[in-house]
């Protein structure tokens, strides 16, 4: 096993989910919503022009992030960060961007996770009793959207598998992941199975299954992850 | 001024009562109402409830009432850009309740158009949910969450008409509009107040039956 | 008991809304909302520049009737009546337009109806297995509204009572009405009882309770019909 | 057209398919599709339950589809303009569900931001609310009511732009935006297809994602 560094980790796994997504929207629109971090570099490697983004603390159609001296600290996404308008943007209050995101509208959100299990159970909105206290849009988004794409380093930083059999800290939702990327792997779950979809070229299978503590099935078109 | 509505901010703030909950419109620091919240900090009226997306930042915007000890309890989604909050819980100086962001915005427009609860499916099986009764519908489980009502609404806009008539800027609107709808008093702070008929009827946000007092903002 | 022509009566029944809302208007802006018949009326009598009219079709700051050869048939009340627009009124969907009023904010609702009852019942949407099938915003403004106003005759075509001691019709609303006025009489309901405030003078107590069935205590200050 | 959710009157209402649940803007004959409708009622496609305020009048507008036999049910709040409803439900040529104007609208939206189900004070106590849940909050009664959604709905917007953003006019407005939430394929008759930017991101009121289809009024 080949290890691969934080940042060229973070670009890989925004880049593969960015591929899903410019392949799924030769259909037709897409639109998706970016949390914070990994998610938000996925509009970095977006080339359809199908592909809308929705933030939301109330806007459809966000671009890319403002460049110095053009910010506009009432022209945020939902990190706080400073954007720009795309031609045909849309504002609108809080509760119709959730009711855009609960009805069903959005075809998919991408976020980060804490833990995901081999039952498609998140945990991504808090540790107990830490510094931090919010769960803001993440129960929303897990639930609401068609398609739920989690972005994470197969590992946490001290090395402990983040797909995990059963997860440990507060859920977000239930069974609401559909896809989870990593810099080694890509997996689905379809019928209630995990499935490995792809395989990074710098890891064996059995490494993979020595850093992933979830059970999974070989998806009988598995094969390397195109770089 | 010509409006009726427009009062100095020390007068408006001063409809804030201790113990109040009061709402406050805002998503970080885009869209809230500054000069209320300087003010409410300088009355230094306590114990209050605020229900408000997140709470700033330690020490600037809604995150003075927390650090001026202004504040009783939160009812929000969102307090991991304000460590203070998290301490502050974990001593057992304020009660937190955490509401999914969605579920928030839901419940306050809720309580502006006379909807005392709804089931969503936002939450269900998490430790939000816990107390809350849970039903199936089409095979999905939902939560029943009520709505969230106000003393007061301090909420920001970009323009009124004198009447009270509303209109948002971009992102700063988020809370603002469906805040509006639900306090028994409504306080915006706008940038400026333009003379009735200029504002297009089709694109008010925020009609004027909904908005008590208008203040300007200085700066 | 003296004779009141149907037009003189509608006319009559109208005015004495329309001072009602004029009084009340001095306190501060005043929002109603006013049914159909009767109760359209109620606005060429109202003299406050404080009273604003709320149409539950979608529009607060409903003017008078279009003139003739300014009629826009998609600027109407919820009469289908062509009206005009007032400086500062706004459009709105259906859904934001009865959350205005199922949340309270409109002061009063001014509406017809085929039999009040002594508990303030009011049944005013359906003759079963009649010509009409409709119930409209009825149920809608009777519970929302602020303050529900009956705008009747004081007795039916066939000179049957209106105001009864208990509805026989199928009910709009439980214990909603506020305040009944006919060209008799002005009523009020107050902690539960019927109190009559105001008496025509062309009618005695003793008629009046001739065509009454319902059961009213007398005001302490009853007095006559301002005409 | 440069708008590629652009279609003909008549390929557009081919997709209403016989038996459909189908959302119809309108109050009165205020902001209905009239060319979709006449469309469909040249199509004769029938067994539909129509989901719409009210019926226009008979063998005008969506009157034409009962005159025409189109019509299995009906989900609506007002047909005392069209009698020849109360007569078709009263020989049982068709149901009819009548629901408060107010949590009509209210459900259709509901079943557009994925809430399925509201407590609302409306209808407590009446006919109306006959085998609802009905429950108190705050001391007042109140009734359980279901969201509404449909197979397909049809819309009538004044302007779009080409990625589909509608705006409307005056009272036309209506039941227009909620139903354009509330439908697994939205249509849309405007008057006019304008570029891309020529509307205000701030006044835009049915946002593109909600919208499949764009038909023009020819007249």
């Amino acid at each position: 096993m080949q290890a691969i560094l934080e940042q060229q980790a973070k670009e890989r796994i925004a880049s593969v989910i960015a591929r899903h997504f410019d392949s799924e929207a030769q259909n037709g629109r897409l639109f998706i919503n970016l949390g914070v971090g990994i998610p938000t570099m996925v509009a970095n490697y977006v080339t359809s022009p199908n592909i809308y983004v929705q933030a939301e603390n109330g806007m459809l159609g966000v671009g890319c992030a403002a460049p110095e001296g053009q910010m506009d600290h009432d022209l945020i996404n939902a990190g706080r960060t400073c954007v720009t308008e795309t031609p045909g943007c849309v504002y609108m209050d809080s509760a119709a961007s959730f009711g855009m995101i609960r009805g069903g509208h959005v075809d998919a959100t991408v976020i980060g996770a804490f833990e995901v299990d081999q039952k498609a159970n998140i945990a991504n909105w808090i540790i107990p009793n830490g510094k931090q206290l919010g769960v803001g849009g993440a129960m929303d988004l897990v639930t609401g959207a068609r398609e739920v794409v989690i972005a994470m380093q197969h590992t946490s930083k001290n090395g402990k598998p983040k797909l995990v059999k059963g997860c440990t800290l507060p859920i977000t939702g239930i069974g609401e992941a559909d896809m989870i990327v990593t810099e080694y792997a890509v997996f689905v779950f379809e019928s209630g199975r995990l499935i490995l979809k792809e395989i990074a070229p710098e890891i064996t299978l059995d490494e993979l299954r020595a850093i992933t503590d979830a059970d999974f099935d070989l998806s009988p078109d598995l094969h390397l992850m195109p770089l | 001024m010509a409006s009726d509505k427009y009062r100095s901010i020390e007068d408006a703030i001063a409809r804030v009562k201790p113990g109040s909950r009061i709402m406050v419109g805002s998503f970080g620091l885009a869209g809230y109402p500054e000069e209320l919240i300087e003010a409410l900090a300088a009355s230094g009226t306590g114990d209050l409830t605020i229900i408000s997306n997140d709470l700033g930042t330690p020490g600037v915007g809604l995150g003075k009432l927390l650090t001026n000890n202004q504040i009783r309890s939160l009812i929000g989604t969102y307090y991991n850009w304000n460590p203070e909050v998290a301490g502050a819980n974990n001593e057992g100086r304020i009660t937190v309740k955490l509401i999914p962001q969605g579920t928030f915005a839901e419940a306050i427009r809720a309580a502006g158009v006379g909807i005392p609860a709804f089931f969503t499916p936002t939450g269900a099986g998490t430790d939000l949910a816990a107390g809350k009764e849970t039903r199936e519908f089409a095979g999905r489980a939902c939560v029943l969450e009520e709505s969230i009502h106000a003393d007061v609404a301090l909420i920001k806009a970009y323009k009124a008409d004198e009447l009270g008539n509303l209109v948002y800027y971009k992102t700063a609107r988020n809370f603002n509009p469906v805040m509006a709808m639900a306090a028994d008093t409504v306080i915006a702070e706008v940038e400026e107040i333009v003379p009735v008929g200029s504002l297009d009827p089709e694109s008010i946000v925020t009609p004027h039956i909904y908005v008590d007092v208008l203040t300007m903002r200085k700066s």
